[in-house]
């Protein structure tokens, strides 16, 4: 008996072990980046654009713009579509007796699946080979934003169909039950009721798109400049962390940047956790 | 019997999932304002035979049938499917309120098929929960959600929305098993008063709900082939003292197995 | 035209456009696989797929273009990821899911959700800072600190969050039934998590572990940042075989983004063709991940 | 509360009993007039109209029997339906007892009475009020009524004991009317097995009322 | 920058010229573009990477104005399409840096050519006091490594356990901080973080380089498609002008 | 199979019944031989006894009322618990005949018998029977043989019906003998509602088969 | 009831969720060897009472208790937990089987509670599953898995699971209301059987079902703030034909509310 309980205070020993340490790593790498980032923070840091080349001069202004555009621009494909498709693989597709859409059926998920898999380095090849080379978009925001948005689209599919799945089938049933078509007990009843858990991907998939940095390597050019139309390039602030620290002595600030980028996403999750908790308390 | 209108009517029905026959070739003529229900141990087909009525089987993609369900002597299958259903309303086992206001609730229905106007809704709103009587209990505040009631008024807001759609006949998939003994007794009394403008069908696992709401009682098992049948249709006090068939007797005395 | 029709029309052009957007990801993966590819066939066709696949020495200035090392850097720092994450994340897993009382779980959970989106270049800055010069005290002969062991532990910290999530809702999605099932025949909580609770989210867990070891072979920045991305097979620098992870090293991801700026012609095939390579490995690392979750869900 | 169609049923069931109650009070008094008064044919009329109340007690058993198959009544409400259950019988019972001394009315035929009715009415009238008050008892759920009642079958033995021996005697007098004298004698003992019945009535009251059986014989 | 336009001088109509190319190039053509922009602010020149490799085939595919390159051009990329016009708007030495604790300030270039070579692989063969000798260099296809390669190593190659780093910015920092480093940056680069090895003697400086003693040196260029018109040759001539030529001095490149 | 331990108490239930009966059967007989034969002592402990009679019937009526409470019984074996309550008042009743038999043995005194008893043991040999058979059936459900004991009643009725006129004769004969006679009378009369009640009984064990509620009388 | 040996008991027992007070002062003998149904409106605190025999409500880190709960006359607070859950086990809901074959399911709490060997442990298997009344239908394939079976089958096997660490004590919290009225009914058998052998507290929603299983009935219900009291207990029969509280029979005749 008393064995017994012995083993299981060694055994939780070290559960609580593991889970300070994972709080501890989370602290420290936030804890460092914020105390050595904030200094740099200042009102200058953010409406200055980066200037001076080599030695880093310059704020931020310029990288969140251009975050900020690739946000919207990327969101501004990838959300229909994901939507969209999340739609037809849930509210539809289980109910087609058509032998040949069933298989497009599994062929499309079987697509979502593989994207999802997909890492982002291979988006950014794909981006500059289709759409910077082939396409001539250039290193511009439409390119990036377009290999971003292969990236996030399986993202928001996922999530979009865990919150239309989560959406109890009764609801269906019972719009159907009253008449309604496939269409409007989506619209009506699947969609408004799914609202928050999608949009809960849509933040996620604007996460991804903050935190980016390989396929915009490859695809948006690295001009810090204010972008001014869907064929400039530009800088996002992961972007403009890693010329920093790559390219230039200005580890404090791609600190600062980082710090900022850091505290973007923690406004995120909050949000995230904000929506799902509501969910959740439903 | 003899005496009885009847609203529904099943000739000859079978119902396939793929290869897996269903249903077996059942013959019933369900009696107009007048509860009828279907027991019978689990997986003997009560359900999908209720939902062939409203043609909600037509949703799962496997399923054929032969033989002919009849709404009023119409084949409900040659219909048009979404007047079928505001025709045949329905009311699941777990209440499915939409996560809407309790009025939107009421009204998603009648919308739907197109009555728009904002006092001809109200008027139909407040008769629908009147008649679910659930009117005295929300009347202060319909804008409230519909998730927010106790399960047994979300089941009575469920009746509702099926009623305000002006159907002639409801269905009822276990609508009470979801529920504690006080609701339950509610929805019953509520059948009872609802049969007077409407036919009920309903499905239930608890034979002691079935002698207590039904007017008639249909009895369905299984045969060698995992096919459903029908094996006894009759009033249900009949049927509860002196069944028929000995099938009857052993599964409504719990003796079946 | 009555509203009956008019509803039906709508339904069909919906469904139309839905099963559109619905093949749109069939048709950007066979996009990127067309594409890839067909920047990939000069490389195979000229090196030849297996000289490229087995040769060791990546060397496009004089035409070579093996990527071995490449396959080796990209498996040693994941498993390096993995021997380090695993452990931690599996803990933390079963400390949140079971022990840890509600408002610990409160701070710790949102932390490691932070951990997963910080962005992997701060990962890699981070790793520059701190990791590094910390590896660099490791006393054995040509330790600089860029290597393995330094990204083996960037990236370890990146897929904690991965592996303890899946993980944890893995073991929560245990049926509580399972638990109290235990408890109530006696079972103290360490023997309840032991027998019943870890071994019933088993299919779970390993699938988030392989779904770790995904996303730790696609990671990209981080590791260009921390690994020092020679091109050599890496080797234990000291008799101790534990230091080969002391060795440098280079991702299939690395060679992709460090040259790609910079190459042309078979070159850049080549690069093509390591892309290739790597979504052919992580295919095969998320398909048997998806496998084992629908064994497991079985 | 709830359960109103249960409810409803019951007080069918109730209200059927009441009136067969009705009828059968009304066979039973008017058993005794039209014997003092020789009607023939309003005797006749009680021995059919018996046929009808032991249709109905039959139909009043079913209905117990449906809503006991069809609702599972527990505590006071299947106490409730025992109780009607029996006291339909002793209502048949007592149908029967009118029945039989309109079957002795027919018997002795039109000619006058050997003698004239004292006694005999006065025991129909304490057993009638008796059943009247039983039955309220019963209505009312009203044990006191329901335990005092029975005392008043003393006065019914009394009656009957003191017809008995009248006509004992009348017989000792007159032998050739034994014939009608004993058949009065039925008469008189039918109405006294009327009192039993009614103090069946009232066990069952009590019963229904406290759930516990009694014998107040 | 390009907010100049909006404080009203804007009379002229407004021109972008897209600059694409050499990593190594782009602080100094962004420098370049600050200083031009802040007196013609109807001008706006972004000015992204990509490579020298990028930077060529834009030009040639016109998809930018201008490519950068921080190598000679290569035949077969003038092959490719001849229209191109080569012009160099600056000279870049490849200074060979060491870890500031060395106690090394001069190698030979064989010594040099050896320790890239990872031939020599401690620093007492050297002459410094003895630890191992750790290389870092430039990706394959940096235009500053194939410069040094062509320049220093001849037939040799750079050693493959060679920390490889993808900027000179990173390099730099490496050196700076990795005990025993040793590894080549361009000129631009040059800061008190890392410690500057004379070659046969000649430091690498502007000076040495000009009187021809410090060998390593390459040109930066930039590529366009045919005879540059308009903006851009305003642009270009402003590099090649005194005042680009100043800063171009002011970032430790060499003037041309 | 199923329900297991609802079964074992409705056998239980039954087992009573027939218990119950077996000690009624007996006393029937024995209350018409101790009649016979002036055994005042074996008339006491028959009335005696019925005490416990009663208390049986009371507590099987207990346990259907229990066990329609708590296992809420449907179709056969609802009926059969209606039944069986029926036939238990019945038998009480029968009890009752014997105990009144009894009742008048003793009345009567340990004297002689103003004439020896020959129709009187028959009829009660034969309702005797018949309760044994209708016992019998009920056991069985043997629906064939509860349609045919009613007939038998027939035979009683007519022994009845001799027995009272060869009483009638003999008090004209002899007035003083009134008394005794009487209650012979009495005793025969008995054994007729003895046949009544079997009947009844056989009606019941139709409903149980059947369902059906008949009147064979 | 006076005669009978009384082997778990509560004394004013009060149990606290947080500020909330589940259970109000809660005196009750269950007596040994017998099956003692609990009923009540949903939410009166039956299974939080249940789960304090054997201590589950140790669980939930907001829970306190006054009073005491007896376990063969021993306070069960003063108990050593896991000795408590061995000799008092339970049987929920949901069958619960682990996913793990059959044997190994059965043999799970006697391993843990020191039996290794196997021979042992394929006697105790056999026995456990005998008396749960699986036997014959699982003894072919004891290595199939649980899961494997169907949901009575399930709840069998749960209840030789509890068996088998041999206890005094089955606590069983509405173990047949996720079965069908079949497998309901084995279960009821079963614990008419097992009674012999243990003593049985068991929660149920349905009175017919404490009508037909127990021997006592004990009746819960809310008082004005929400705790659980405990109205009246008695012999089942007693209670289903003669409740001594107005508010029992109004419950079990279905009139609550
Ligand atoms: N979508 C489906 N596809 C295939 N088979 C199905 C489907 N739905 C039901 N079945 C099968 O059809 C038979 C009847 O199912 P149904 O749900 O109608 O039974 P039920 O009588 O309602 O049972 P329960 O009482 O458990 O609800 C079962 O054998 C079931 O397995
Ligand atoms: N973990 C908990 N924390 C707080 N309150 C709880 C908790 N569990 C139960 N309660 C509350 O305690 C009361 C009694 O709950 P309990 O589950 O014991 O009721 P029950 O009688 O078993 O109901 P049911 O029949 O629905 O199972 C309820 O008001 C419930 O909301
Ligand atoms: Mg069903
Ligand atoms: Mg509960
Ligand atoms: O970046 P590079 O100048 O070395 O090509």
């Amino acid at each position: 008996m008393n064995k017994r309980m012995l083993t299981q205070n060694a055994a939780f020993g070290m559960f609580w072990l593991a889970g300070i340490v994972a709080v501890l790593i989370m602290a420290f790498v936030v804890g460092y980046i914020f105390v050595k980032g904030f200094p740099g923070i200042s009102l200058d840091f953010f409406t200055t654009s980066p200037r001076g080349g080599l030695s880093g001069d310059g704020g931020i202004y310029s990288t969140v713009v251009t975050t900020f555009y690739m946000i919207v621009v990327t969101l501004t494909f990838a959300t229909p579509l994901g939507v969209g498709a999340a739609i037809y693989l849930t509210e539809y597709s289980a109910n087609t007796e058509n032998k040949v859409v069933r298989k497009l059926v599994t062929v499309a998920r079987f697509g979502v699946e593989t994207l999802a898999g997909v890492p982002s380095i291979v988006f950014g090849l794909f981006g500059y080979a289709l759409f910077v080379s082939a396409l001539n978009f250039g290193f511009s925001i439409l390119s990036a934003s377009l290999a971003g948005a292969c990236l996030i689209i399986p993202v928001i599919i996922r999530t979009t169909e865990e919150a239309l799945k989560s959406v109890p089938s009764g609801y269906r049933e019972g719009s159907l039950a009253l008449g309604a078509n496939r269409w409007e007990t989506t619209w009506k009843v699947v969609l408004p009721a799914a609202f928050r858990g999608i949009s809960t991907g849509i933040l996620l998939s604007a996460g991804r798109i903050v935190s980016e940095t390989a396929i915009f390597f490859v695809t948006l050019g690295g001009s810090y400049r204010v972008p001014h139309s869907l064929m400039s390039g530009g800088r996002t602030m992961a972007l403009h962390v890693y010329y920093l620290a790559m390219e230039t002595r200005a580890f404090d600030k791609a600190m600062s940047t980082a710090a900022v980028l850091v505290g973007l996403i923690i406004v995120m999750n909050l949000t995230i956790n904000m929506i799902t908790s509501k969910i959740a308390a439903k | 019997m003899e005496t009885e209108v009847t609203r529904m009517q099943a000739e000859d029905y079978s119902l396939f999932y793929g290869q897996f026959k269903a249903l077996n070739k059942i013959n019933i003529k369900i009696p107009a304002n007048r509860v009828t229900a279907f027991i019978g141990p689990s997986g003997c087909g009560k359900s999908t035979f209720l939902r062939s009525f409203n043609r909600m089987n037509d949703l799962i993609p496997s399923v054929t049938t032969t033989g002919t369900v009849y709404l009023d002597g119409k084949d409900v299958g040659k219909q048009d499917v979404v007047e079928l259903r505001r025709k045949v309303g329905m009311v699941f086992q777990r209440p499915n309120p939409f996560p809407k206001s309790i009025f939107d609730n009421v009204a998603y229905g009648p919308r739907l098929h197109g009555t728009k106007n904002k006092s001809d809704l109200a008027v139909l709103v407040e008769k629908s929960l009147r008649r679910s009587a659930l009117w005295d209990e929300v009347k202060d505040d319909l804008q409230k959600s519909g998730m927010s009631l106790s399960g047994g008024q979300q089941q009575r807001l469920c009746i509702a929305r099926a009623i305000a759609v002006n159907p002639e006949v409801i269905l009822m998939d276990e609508p009470a098993s979801a529920l504690d003994p006080v609701a339950t007794l509610k929805i019953e009394e509520l059948m009872n008063e609802l049969k007077n403008k409407y036919t009920i069908a309903i499905v239930t696992h608890n034979m002691q709900q079935a002698g207590r709401v039904s007017d008639y009682t249909a009895f369905m098992l299984t045969d060698e082939n995992r096919s459903g049948n029908l094996i006894e249709f009759g009033a249900t006090k009949q049927i509860f003292t002196t069944p028929s068939d000995s099938r009857t007797e052993d599964y409504i005395s719990g003796r079946f197995g | 035209m009555t509203s009956g029709t008019r509803r039906t029309g709508l339904e069909k052009i919906m469904k139309t456009v839905l099963l559109i957007s619905a093949l749109a990801s069939v048709l950007i993966v066979l996009l990127i696989f067309v594409f890839t590819l067909k920047e990939a066939m000069p490389a195979f066709r000229e090196i030849g797929v297996w000289k490229m696949l087995s040769g060791t020495t990546w060397r496009p200035g004089n035409g070579e273009f093996g990527i071995l090392a490449m396959i080796a850097g990209s498996g040693l720092v994941t498993l390096g990821a993995i021997i380090i994450g695993v452990p931690l994340a599996l803990g933390t897993a079963v400390f949140l899911s079971e022990i840890a009382p509600e408002w610990i779980v409160r701070v710790v959970r949102p932390s490691i959700e932070l951990l997963a989106g910080i962005p992997s270049v701060v990962y890699g800055l981070f790793g520059m800072v701190i990791i590094v010069p910390l590896v660099r005290m490791i006393p054995a002969p040509g330790n600089a600190g860029f290597g393995l062991l330094s990204a083996s532990i960037v990236l370890a910290v990146m897929v904690l969050p991965t592996i303890a999530n899946i993980s944890e809702f893995a073991i929560r999605s245990v049926p509580r039934g399972y638990k109290e099932g235990s408890l109530a025949l006696g079972a103290t909580k360490w023997e309840t998590i032991s027998r019943v609770m870890i071994p019933a989210a088993r299919p779970g867990i390993i699938s988030a572990v392989v779904l770790g070891l995904g996303r730790a072979l696609g990671e990209t920045i981080a590791m260009i940042m921390v690994i020092g991305n020679s091109v050599i097979l890496p080797t234990a620098m000291t008799d101790n075989p534990l230091s080969i992870f002391l060795s440098r090293a280079r991702t299939l991801t690395g060679n992709i983004a460090v040259e790609i700026s910079y190459a042309t012609g078979v070159h850049e095939s080549a690069l093509f063709a390591t892309g290739v390579v790597l979504f052919i490995l992580i295919m095969l690392v998320n398909s048997s991940a998806r496998f084992l979750l629908k064994k497991g869900a079985q | 509360m709830s359960r109103d169609s249960f409810d409803r049923e019951l007080q069918e069931i109730k209200r059927n009993l009441f009136q067969v109650t009705g009828e059968v009070r009304k066979n039973l008094t008017a058993s005794v007039r039209y014997l003092e008064k020789r009607d023939m044919q309003g005797a006749s009329i009680i021995i059919e109209s018996d046929e009808m109340i032991n249709q109905k007690c039959l139909e009043i058993e079913e209905q117990c029997l449906n809503i006991i198959a069809t609702q599972q009544p527990v505590a006071t409400d299947l106490r409730l339906l025992f109780s009607i259950l029996q006291i339909s019988t002793e209502i048949e019972r007592i149908g029967d007892y009118a029945k039989g001394i309109a079957r002795i009315s027919l018997k002795i035929g039109p000619g006058k009475l050997i003698k004239p009715l004292i006694d005999i009415p006065r025991m129909e009238e304490i057993a009638g009020q008796m059943l009247d008050d039983a039955i309220r008892a019963f209505a009312e759920d009203d044990e006191q009524a329901a335990r005092t009642i029975p005392a008043r079958d003393l006065q019914i033995d009394v009656l009957y004991n003191q017809v008995h021996r009248e006509l004992i005697t009348f017989i000792m007098e007159k032998p050739s009317s034994i014939e009608q004298t004993m058949m009065l004698d039925w008469v008189a003992h039918n109405l006294e097995r009327v009192g039993e019945r009614v103090i069946n009535i009232c066990e069952r009251v009590i019963f229904t009322v406290t759930g516990v059986s009694v014998d107040l014989n | 920058g390009e907010q100049a336009t909006a404080d009203g001088t804007e009379a002229v109509e407004e021109v972008e010229i897209s600059v694409v190319g050499s990593t190594t190039v782009q602080p100094l053509a962004e420098l370049l573009s600050e200083a031009y922009e802040a007196i013609h602010p109807n001008v706006l020149v972004t000015i992204s990477g990509g490579g020298s490799s990028v930077g060529v085939k834009s030009a040639a595919e016109q998809t930018a104005d201008i490519g950068m390159a921080s190598r000679e051009i290569k035949d077969s990329e003038i092959q490719d399409c001849p229209e191109i016009v080569i012009h160099t708007i600056a000279r870049d030495g490849i200074a060979i840096v060491a870890n500031p604790d060395l106690d090394i300030n001069g190698l030979t270039m064989e010594q040099a050519r050896d320790i890239f070579a990872g031939e020599i692989t401690d620093w007492s063969e050297v002459g410094g006091s003895a630890g191992m000798i750790i290389v870092a260099a430039r990706e394959e296809g940096s235009g500053t490594r194939s410069a040094f390669e062509d320049l220093v190593m001849d037939e040799s190659l750079i050693s493959e356990t060679a920390i490889l780093q993808p900027s000179n910015g990173a390099i730099r920092t490496t050196v700076a901080t990795t005990p025993g480093c040793i590894a080549f940056i361009s000129f631009g680069y040059l800061d008190d973080s890392t410690k500057p090895v004379a070659i046969d003697g000649a430091l690498p400086t502007p000076e040495n380089v000009n009187a021809g003693t410090y060998p390593v040196v390459r040109p930066l260029n930039m590529v366009t498609y045919g005879e540059p018109t308009g903006a851009v040759a305003q642009w270009l001539q402003f590099i090649v002008g005194e005042d680009g030529q100043a800063i171009v001095a002011a970032e430790g490149y060499l003037p041309i």
